[in-house]
């Protein structure tokens, strides 16, 4: 694996994103269990480090489609808690403005950022084509696209490795190997369990990496990025982590192992990286709680921006269909 | 929202009747087919274990049936559904639960092209069922609020019925199981647990291709399905307090298509309005307007309308959706329209 | 069959127009779109090289526009329009080829769930177009003969055109090119190389969503599009010696429609006949019929009649094409019935 | 790879099945170019050996979903010549009757053939769903199923090859590489040119073969049936050759080098078998010349029968769309 050199102030960004995103997770949980959430929406805890370290490894020029669970990519690409939080209540100031649920549709082009669309993996074939747009304009750019292990059973997985392959398009391909899709263990899913050394098949890197640890998925998408911005072409990156909680919001998540939640909960990559920054003296506690205030002031402030946000006006719902 | 029965008359009520959830419905006839016919099997994401599906319609299925009737899939629709396609080829009935019937379109080849084919090209029979949980007004945006019925109903080879009442959900999941060509049967997921109504104990099918006149009528016809019989059955009861005499057929069956039962009901009334929640253009209703419009002509006392989604993705906020999509209201306000030309 | 113009007036001569087939007027609005515009690229199956396309329609296109513009892919539709999607985000203008109109199922959800939906969601403008040879009548078979525009007009958030002629086939490509939205263009195969017309030398845009009247007449309408074209223009023709005067609209935009146009003539005439090759039930033809139903129903002499295929998929063997499709005989038939009415 | 036993009658069906194939290919694409077809019909010079050796590998009881390039096997499961050739001009005694063309469509249960279907690869997950239908009756029957390198770009490919892994599928996969999809060469379709090495990604074997070589073709589909029916799960069988006329019958192929078709026409699969056959002593001339003369019979027999054929009845042509 490549070095990872990152400042003091790089390590805290990483720090703040996750912690931005796991509050901003356990915030929404609980707005949900009172009632006063607009439709279902997905757990975020287990996945911080993938969504933040590989998110904070592109440039600013660089795209990214990020999946479900990549609430830390989206708020590190620029999307702003407000904006993301008044898309999951439905609320014109969203994202979308009301049109699309949750996490899905948040693309903002002029950030970098691809809306997602549920029928998994299609983000993966779009960000090749944004990949193919920077081949195709001699743009020196990359894309990176997330997906999960349930989608890389998706036929689609298979059409875009080859196809970036073949083209030796600036794609770096991460998958999220979170031991589920949704109920469906990976056993059912594939017989063999590391997606990473599907990579040479198609002739091209392949990486596993730890999930839960921010430093190594930031130091291996770096690397990934680097090349593909160099003319190396495609990487194909596993980050192995557990999803910590319910698939979506209604799911008691009763089918996982009690054990399983029990040893991974053990590595959650926030406390991980948290004693890690501590014990190598890039912070002390009181600036790790100024950030964590700092969190739980953006997230308070993002609520009550989008419950006091207005609804979409009904009179504007065919407008937009159709690009002018 | 509690289950009740809303507008509905109540079906009559057979030996072992009992008041069921839309949902429950379901259950119970994949259950009783599968006791019934060792043949009968399912597959889907989800579906087995302990979960039970998304909705949990299969829950305890794994627990009495075994892995064997009772397959998880990968996240692979047009995989999986070529999966049923052999085994009903070779004489199997598997019954596909789409996880919603947004999904459906990631199993397009699968339908279209090779099962609804391939009895006609060399009489391979293709005996499976595709449940498709559809439709919205819950808030859960453009992909898991659909209604791409009418995307089947245009390609031969296919059958595709979606119930409105407990009672049919049953009969028509159980004819559906039965009959020897491929089904679509969706399923309206708003319906699932906020209707009741009785169902009858024992076998009970509903034959495909028949609709179902709910509500008797002279002024005007509603013809519509799914969800959206609700709707109109609430809209009818109000015009009838305003002394305008709804007639509401709940179509059940989309294709094949009950068009004596259309045609009767334009001729009766000479007025009709076609309703349903996907969208209305190009939808199933404009086949339904298009056939009455040709055949009932000369019975026409005024224009055939339609009722229906806006041409725009299903967005997700409530005031937007609730713009988007019929409901009682707006098919009283049209209703009334009509019944006034 | 050597290409004739057949039964069309020649559109208007303009400085520089030549007649030419159908199929070069395609190529033509390509290569003029590829140098005047260097974000317009090619991609799909078999287009690059020396071999050009299934159809040829891209020969010579890779040695004047180099690898980068005319991309081989490979067999994965869904995939490579996907790609589509992506690059046309990015805000190059990609042309699909699909090899055969039958094959865009294959590539289904990237169209009717990404490319629909993406300027609505997040203002994601998708400007692709998607060429897609259509329609039979060549003995070629369920999977080569197919008219699937149905389902697209269906679909909120995409466009479709249909040129039945030369100077539509150029006319329409380039303004589906331009247009900053997901366009199908469905190009007849059998109008490829056995129809001849004027068309333009320079940039000519026909602009989408306008319907055209290709022949003015009192006592009916033909609405078509497409192949059928031709064929309603040598039924009125005969119809014509027969002293029934009708008047031909061809649509061009199916998506969106041209209501205007079609009412207009619904209107006028008083007794329609809405003709497609695609299977008639649910296809295009409905949402016209329908529309007319409502729109017109205080202008109509007669029923709204449809003539499309059969609701089976299309067959192979001559004599059963033949039944299945719909051609000038078939139409000259209906409309003499209707024209009695 | 597994030892071959072969009694010499077995090895002179093979030739005769060979042969009978490149004899019909031959007359048929003779009929085209004198404007006797019927639409168009994809040329099989190149594919005997695989089409044969694997079909020959099967029991009566299995099934198999062959593609367009897979005459030979077709014949040899059963249907015959004056079905097939009445099927190509569309008549009512082909074997769909008129309504599917060429080579499409050429499905009878009864002989445990599935009609192939144009969207490439739909077969493979119906012969998967036919595996799985025998795992569902314990019934010791096995599905192989056919493609093609073009075909291996798509979804469906993975989708199916990881469920039948998953499943444990009785299902043999064969991929006929055959250099070109339509004009397309193995470069633009693929970085890694071997197909069989894919099968690591799935967790089972995965064996290259010489395509032109038909008991070397049997003998790795057999042994792949022979594991397949004693619950070993499914294999990824790549047989090699090279299509060596145009894609179809209106297709010159003019995109393919001559040296490389020369080299290719070297390795011949029925001229090497036929000299096989002779050095070994497995066969006279005299033999094989019956066997010629057979085949030649049997051709025109085909030809005068499908010309003579009535059409079918177009009064007929909305029947059969539904099973009763
Ligand atoms: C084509 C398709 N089928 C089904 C679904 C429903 N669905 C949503 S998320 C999910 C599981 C995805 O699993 P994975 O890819 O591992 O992502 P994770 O949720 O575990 O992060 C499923 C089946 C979908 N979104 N798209
Ligand atoms: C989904 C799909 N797209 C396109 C086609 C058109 N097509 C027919 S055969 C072919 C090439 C197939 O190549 P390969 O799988 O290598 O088989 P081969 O013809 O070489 O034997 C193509 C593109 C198709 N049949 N299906
Ligand atoms: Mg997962
Ligand atoms: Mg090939």
């Amino acid at each position: 694996m490549a070095e990872v050199t990152l400042a003091t102030h790089q390590r805290l960004e990483l720090y703040y994103w996750m912690l931005l995103t796991r509050v901003f997770d356990e915030r929404m949980l609980a707005l949900w269990k009172q009632g006063r959430g607009v439709g279902g929406t997905f757990s975020q805890r287990g996945h911080e480090a993938i969504a933040v370290g590989a998110g904070y490894a592109l440039g600013p020029d660089d795209v990214v489609a990020p999946m479900h669970r990549d609430l830390g990519c989206y708020l590190l690409r620029g999307l702003t808690p407000r904006r993301i939080f008044a898309n999951l209540l439905g609320r014109a100031t969203g994202v979308t403005a009301g049109r699309d649920a949750n996490l899905h549709g948040l693309g903002d082009l002029s950030l970098g950022i691809v809306g997602f669309v549920s029928h998994l993996p299609q983000s993966l074939p779009t960000a090749l084509g944004m990949a193919m747009s920077f081949v195709y304009r001699h743009e020196p750019r990359v894309a990176l696209a997330f997906t999960g292990d349930g989608a890389s059973s998706s036929g689609l997985f298979h059409e875009t490795l080859n196809m970036a392959a073949v083209w030796n398009a600036p794609l770096v391909l991460l998958v999220e190997n979170n031991q589920y899709a949704y109920s469906t263990p990976l056993h059912e899913q594939m017989k063999v369990f590391d997606i990473a050394p599907r990579a040479e098949i198609y002739g091209i890197p392949g990486i596993a990496v730890d999930g839960n640890d921010v430093e190594a998925v930031y130091a291996v998408t770096h690397e990934a990025v680097a090349r593909a911005r160099a003319g190396g072409g495609p990487t194909l990156i596993e980050a192995k982590t557990m999803r910590m909680l319910g698939h979506a919001i209604h799911d008691g998540a009763e089918y996982v192992p009690p054990e399983l939640l029990a040893a991974w909960a053990q590595r959650d990559p926030i406390d991980r990286y948290r004693a890690h920054l501590l014990s190598e003296g890039a912070a002390d506690q009181a600036e790790l709680d100024e950030i964590a205030h700092r969190c739980e002031v953006e997230v308070e402030d993002a609520i009550a921006f989008a419950e006091s946000s207005p609804w979409p006006d009904p009179a504007a719902v065919q407008q937009g269909v159709y690009a002018e | 929202m509690s289950a009740t029965n809303f507008g509905f008359t109540d079906a009559p009520v057979e030996d072992g009747s009992r008041t069921i959830t839309y949902i429950a419905a379901i259950s119970e006839a994949l259950r009783q087919e599968m006791r019934r016919d060792p043949d009968v099997l399912i597959l889907g994401e989800d579906v087995g274990g302990e979960f039970g599906g998304a909705f949990k319609v299969t829950k305890g299925f794994e627990a009495e049936f075994g892995r064997n009737r009772v397959m998880n899939t990968p996240l692979a629709e047009l995989g999986f559904t070529g999966v049923a396609n052999g085994m009903a080829l070779m004489g199997l009935r598997p019954v596909v639960e789409m996880q919603f019937a947004d999904f459906i379109s990631s199993a397009f080849d699968s339908i279209v092209q090779f099962a609804a084919t391939a009895h006609y090209r060399f009489g391979g029979a293709v005996p499976w069922v595709i449940r498709a949980p559809c439709d919205g007004g819950i808030r859960s945006g453009p992909f898991h609020s659909q209604n791409p019925e009418a995307w089947f109903v245009h390609t031969p080879g296919l059958k595709v019925v979606a119930p409105a009442t407990p009672a049919d959900a049953k009969g028509l999941l159980i004819a559906a199981i039965r009959d020897h060509n491929p089904v679509i049967y969706f399923e309206s997921k708003p319906l699932y647990r906020s209707l009741k109504g009785y169902v009858p104990a024992g076998e009970y099918v509903v034959p495909i291709g028949k609709a179902n006149l709910v509500r008797a009528g002279e002024d005007l016809s509603i013809i519509t399905y799914g969800a959206q019989v609700r709707e109109a059955l609430q809209a009818a009861a109000r015009l009838a307090a305003q002394g305008i005499s709804a007639e509401v057929l709940d179509l059940r069956s989309l294709k094949p298509l009950d068009t004596e039962a259309i045609l009767a009901t334009a001729r009766k009334t000479g007025k009709v309005l076609v309703v349903h929640s996907a969208n209305q253009l190009a939808g199933v209703g404009a086949e339904v307007a298009a056939l009455i419009a040709a055949e009932a002509f000369e019975w026409l006392d005024g224009p055939v309308q339609r009722l229906g989604g806006l041409d725009t993705p299903i967005p997700f906020s409530p005031p937007l959706e609730d713009a988007y999509r019929p409901n009682a209201e707006k098919i009283y306000a049209a209703a009334q329209a009509l019944a006034a030309f």
